[in-house]
């Protein structure tokens, strides 16, 4: 891994380079509403950097809350689809955090390891992420408890980490290293540097090999019910994880043309899993809430070998009824 | 190029709308043929859910019509839609909706010169308003348009 | 706070309640609504200021439904959230137990649904001084700049329906964005659909909104939604003088009618 | 890249339709693109997504046999959004069709096996498709025996399938209507299909079980498999579970961490066992 130093204030040159490129550069963006989104920019001074977590994660760049899979038209002759993968653009996501970065680890892995998805992959053969490791936290934040860090490479291209006046560039891909490239001119090589004391410090809310080997057995635990009363079963939670990858297909039509998209989905939904004829396998919220937790902790660890949490601490942000991932998952491994 | 040409729809009441329109025609009243005439049993069964679906579908301006106060055939059906409108249309001015493109109207099934008249006037003003992009427009600029690739639209 | 967990032990122990819906305190949060069935967890029980859910949403829950007998600690919006239901027939099959605390941090146990309605009436609740700020705000915009203001949080929505759940008025088994046949409101979370959810949502609530702003404060997009039905609260007592969660036999404005309604748009 | 994209649908034409029970419709499906029928193989047991464009999807399984090529068999009940749409089809109307997804009934393992098949109103088509696959190959099994009921003589399937299979004289059919659902000219069984098959008690030795239909049926039946002396890795069946992709990825079809669609929708009655109880 190459190593590397970037002046302060040579970022929004760095940025404008990246603009220039002719990519999209996705970077966070505080909307009327206060809260910080990534979304589209085309200059350095439409970014917010004052910000602990975007309120939702930049999985939406490779896997859309709305993404259209094919269009088609009826006419005489037959009927006409076409899909939408060439109209994929080149991405790079600027300004997430290393927990956000990890989780494209693990989207890579579940979309891509079995019966690969075509639209998945080919946007994330086309995005770079620029990560910039957090040098603040919240009370929500819980990267550390599974074992990532403020300052985790995982799943990044490239890492920035503020020290002082400048940025300590890690560069960990090939496709980092190419962004690199084109503004050779605004780094110097750098010595590996200890980054410790420029990160947020957290507090280990649990011991992950415990609470994995734990959660085995917890299925049947009583406690889940007192743990997901509170749950409203909206989709909030599901929604803003970085990790969560259910979706729902889903038509629409004008007369003879439309399309069929996919759109995120929740398994808090209690539509998620209810059959026409009525029946629902999920039936509680109780049920629902423990399906999602356990899919963190236990099946995606059963199916791929991952927990599929990050730590990133959103789901707790967002919680209407102000519920915690781990603070339920302590309890329901609680003798 | 030729001039534009507004698509309008109407919802109106089967009893006296409807019937006052069809008095202009059988009356040869001269009107704009910009006008689709969808009949409904009563003002009291229009949803505002198909005044959004139509000018998302593509529709430029809508007239709601039904009978004069006091006229319903169901006696109070055309007092519960006036209610209706009146919170929807401050409600959709509130966000910021052109309600210049709605028009509320009471036709009696003899005035089928009003109905005329009505019609060549919203017709006029949604002309003069232009083609209703905003609405149409809406999901193109918007965060999930930009990931989808679609940013050249 | 003891004053509270002696007074529901005691409501359990004389089997007044099989069920107390309440706070408890969380990480972080300060706190989080809690549900008891039985004294011996009574100290779990907290009220503060931090304690802002309307927990009368909760009365909907099956689970809460089959306890039967609920005892429930409510501020003055919940309050008005259980008299509006109650004038819809929604707690006809519940025995509940109704506690608040009043502004000299008291805590009061309604003797009866009568009771409640004296003590909402004495303190009834007014917009807050931001919700009309900001609404003056927006009415203040031209036309233009109010479209463009709410299509920018519009285009955050993602439709996780986090206002539905929240809302205690929001009870129906099947939701109208839930009817497929026709799709009435698109499932995707696109900018012109969730206009669509959103104008739905404040319609079907017109008139039967409490104001309690749970679905402004919790949205996890931050889109100010419930200003659109108290708006729309603010023209319903205005034009025809129906005030939401007054009494247990309220009428619904928009379900009467009145001949002599005035409006200027209809010609 | 090569990675096929799943999402794109075939285009199948409605060479055929029958009607075969209030509600009921079967389709008979041919590519619209030849080259496409060439390409296309499927198992015993694995079911697609068939869509009608601007409606939706929706998933039931492939009711035909693989071993009669050309085209496919669908058979569903009209009762949603999209199979309301494909129940308003007229012939040669143009359907989509995604698949074949999810695993198959291990047919080759059950050579010289006596096959048992318990079923109910609309769990047929999904066993139709093994019965002739079996059929097709009748000397290479045992004695195959069928218990199939339904609600009310209407609501039988295949009816006329169900007459070719009780004339064929290979085959120990059963068929019933519920009690209160006959018609006078009914010559078949009356009663529950369990108590059909309690009555028959077909024998455990050398021979598989193969169960489908409605839940309850499933859990009536069970018990009188386990009294015959059905282990339970000898009993199959068939879930179903509300789907959207068909590839493991949509997470709509997740029992604990079982993906219905990919993972099944066939597995022996000790899979199910073990899963929680979320079908």
């Amino acid at each position: 891994m190459e190593t590397k130093l970037l002046k302060s204030s040579d970022i929004a040159t760095l940025f404008d380079n990246l603009i220039k490129s002719g990519k999209v550069v996705i970077a966070p963006v505080a909307k009327k509403s206060g809260k910080v989104f990534f979304e589209r920019v085309v200059s350095y001074d439409q970014i917010e950097t004052d910000y602990i977590q975007t309120q939702f994660s930049a999985k939406s760049v490779v896997f859309p809350k709305v993404e259209e899979l094919f269009t088609y038209k009826k006419t005489e002759e037959g009927i006409e689809i076409k899909d939408t993968l060439s109209q994929i653009p080149e991405t790079v996501v600027w300004g997430l955090r290393p927990c956000d970065s990890s989780a494209f680890d693990y989207i890579s892995e579940f979309f891509l390891k079995e019966n690969p998805d075509a639209y998945f992959a080919r946007r994330k053969e086309l995005t770079t992420l620029i990560t910039i490791s957090c040098a603040d936290a919240d009370d929500a934040c819980f990267c550390t408890s599974v074992d990532l860090n403020p300052g985790s490479t995982a799943g990044s291209d490239i890492l920035l980490t503020k020290m002082g006046g400048e940025y300590y560039v890690e560069v960990v891909t090939e496709k980092g290293k190419a962004i690199i490239e084109k503004s050779a001119n605004l780094f110097v090589d750098s010595p590996i540097k200890s980054k410790d004391e420029f990160l947020a410090k957290l507090k280990t809310q649990f011991s992950l090999e415990e609470i994995k080997e734990k959660i085995k057995t917890a299925y049947d635990n009583a406690q889940w019910k007192h743990e997901s009363m509170g749950c409203y079963g909206c989709g909030a939670c599901a929604f803003a994880c970085p990790t969560c990858t259910c979706f729902d297909i889903q038509d629409e039509s004008n007369g003879d043309e439309g399309s069929r998209k996919r759109c995120w989905d929740a398994c808090g939904l209690s539509l998620f899993t209810k059959h026409n004829s009525g029946h629902n396998p999920r039936k509680n919220q109780t049920e629902r809430r423990r399906q999602r937790l356990m899919h963190k902790f236990k099946y995606s660890v059963e199916n791929l070998g991952i927990v599929s949490c990050v730590g990133c601490g959103r789901c707790i942000r967002v919680c209407p009824a102000h519920l915690n991932i781990f603070e339920n998952i302590l309890n329901v491994t609680k003798e | 190029m030729s001039q534009f040409e507004p698509k309008i729809v109407a919802f109106v009441c089967n009893w006296c709308t409807y019937a006052g329109a069809d008095l202009a025609g059988t009356s040869r009243a001269k009107y704009a043929t910009n006008v689709r005439i969808i009949r409904f049993p009563c003002t009291g069964r229009i949803d505002f859910m198909l005044l959004i679906k139509a000018f998302q579908n593509g529709t430029d301006g809508i007239i709601i019509s039904g009978c004069h106060p006091n006229d319903c055939h169901y006696t109070s059906g055309n007092f519960h839609a006036r209610r209706r409108w009146m919170v929807f249309r401050s409600l959709i001015e509130f966000m910021g909706f052109d309600t210049d493109r709605i028009t509320f109207s009471w036709v009696s099934a003899a005035e089928g010169a009003k109905w005329a008249d009505l019609v060549n006037e919203v017709t006029d003003k949604v002309r003069a308003l232009g083609p209703f992009t905003e609405f149409k427009n809406i999901d193109y600029n918007s965060f999930n348009q930009l990931d989808n690739g679609a940013i050249t639209k | 706070m003891e004053q509270l967990q002696n007074k529901v032990a005691e409501l359990f122990e004389k089997g007044t309640i099989s069920m107390m819906i309440g706070f408890q305190n969380a990480i972080g949060k300060g706190a989080v609504p809690c549900f008891l069935d039985s004294a011996s967890q009574v100290k779990l029980l907290i009220y503060n200021d931090l304690c802002k859910n309307n927990l009368a949403v909760y009365l909907h829950k099956p689970e809460v439904k089959e306890a039967k007998k609920i005892g429930i600690i409510s501020n003055v919006a919940t309050l008005r959230s259980i008299l509006q239901l109650l004038s819809e027939n929604q707690l006809w099959s519940l025995e509940l137990t109704i506690m608040t605390f009043n502004s000299a941090h008291e805590l009061i146990v309604f003797e009866s649904i009568k009771d409640v309605e004296h003590y909402v009436q004495a303190n009834f609740p007014e917009l807050t001084d931001e919700e009309k700020e900001l609404i003056e705000k927006i009415n203040a915009m031209s036309r233009q700049e109010r479209w463009e203001y709410w299509k920018d949080l519009y285009s955050t929505c993602i439709k996780c329906y986090a206002c539905r759940a929240v809302c205690p008025m929001c009870y129906c088994p099947q939701c109208t964005v839930e009817c497929n046949q026709p799709q009435w409101i698109k499932v995707t979370a696109e900018t012109s659909g969730n206009m669509e959810w959103h104008t739905m949502r404040a319609m079907h609530l017109a008139g039967r909104c409490i104001n309690c702003g749970e679905c402004g404060r919790i949205c996890p997009v931050g889109i100010p939604v419930h200003l659109l039905t108290a708006k729309m609260n603010l023209d319903i007592k205005k034009e025809f003088g129906a005030q939401t969660g007054f009494s247990s036999s309220n009428s619904y404005a928009l379900n009467t009618y009145n001949p002599n309604d005035k409006e200027g748009f209809i010609r | 890249m090569s990675i096929k994209n799943t999402y794109i649908p075939y285009q199948m034409r409605i060479a055929k339709i029958t009607e075969e029970a209030p509600q009921v419709r079967t389709y008979k499906l041919e590519f619209v693109n030849p080259e496409e029928a060439k390409q296309f193989s499927f198992k015993a047991g694995q079911f697609a997504e068939y869509g009608i464009l601007g409606e939706g999807e929706s998933t039931f399984c492939i009711a035909s046999s693989p071993t009669r090529e050309g085209y496919i068999e669908c058979t569903f009940r009209s009762s949603g959004r999209v199979t309301k749409a494909l129940a308003a089809c007229e012939l040669n109307d143009i359907i989509t069709l995604r698949g074949p997804y999810g695993n198959t009934f291990p047919i080759e393992e059950w050579y010289g096996k006596d096959i048992v098949f318990i079923t109910g109103g609309i769990g047929l088509p999904p066993l139709r498709c093994v019965i002739w696959n079996l059929l097709d190959q009748r000397d290479k099994f045992g004695k195959i025996s069928i218990y199939y009921g339904a609600r009310t003589t209407k609501d039988l399937v295949y009816k006329y399938e169900l007459e070719e299979w009780q004339d064929r004289g290979d085959i120990d059919l059963f068929v019933t209507v519920d009690p209160g659902g006959e018609i006078p000219e009914w010559k078949g069984h009356v009663g529950f299909v369990p108590t059909i098959l309690e009555q028959n008690a077909p024998s455990s030795t050398n021979a598989i079980a193969i169960v489908a239909g409605p839940p309850i049926l499933i859990k009536m039946s069970m018990p009188i498999l386990a009294k015959n002396g059905f282990a339970n890795d000898k009993i199959y069946t068939t879930l179903e579970n509300r789907m959207k992709c068909g590839v493991g990825k949509c997470g709509h079809c997740t029992v604990g961490k079982t993906y219905v669609c990919k993972d099944g929708p066939v597995f022996t009655y000790e899979e199910v066992l073990k899963m929680p109880a979320e079908y």
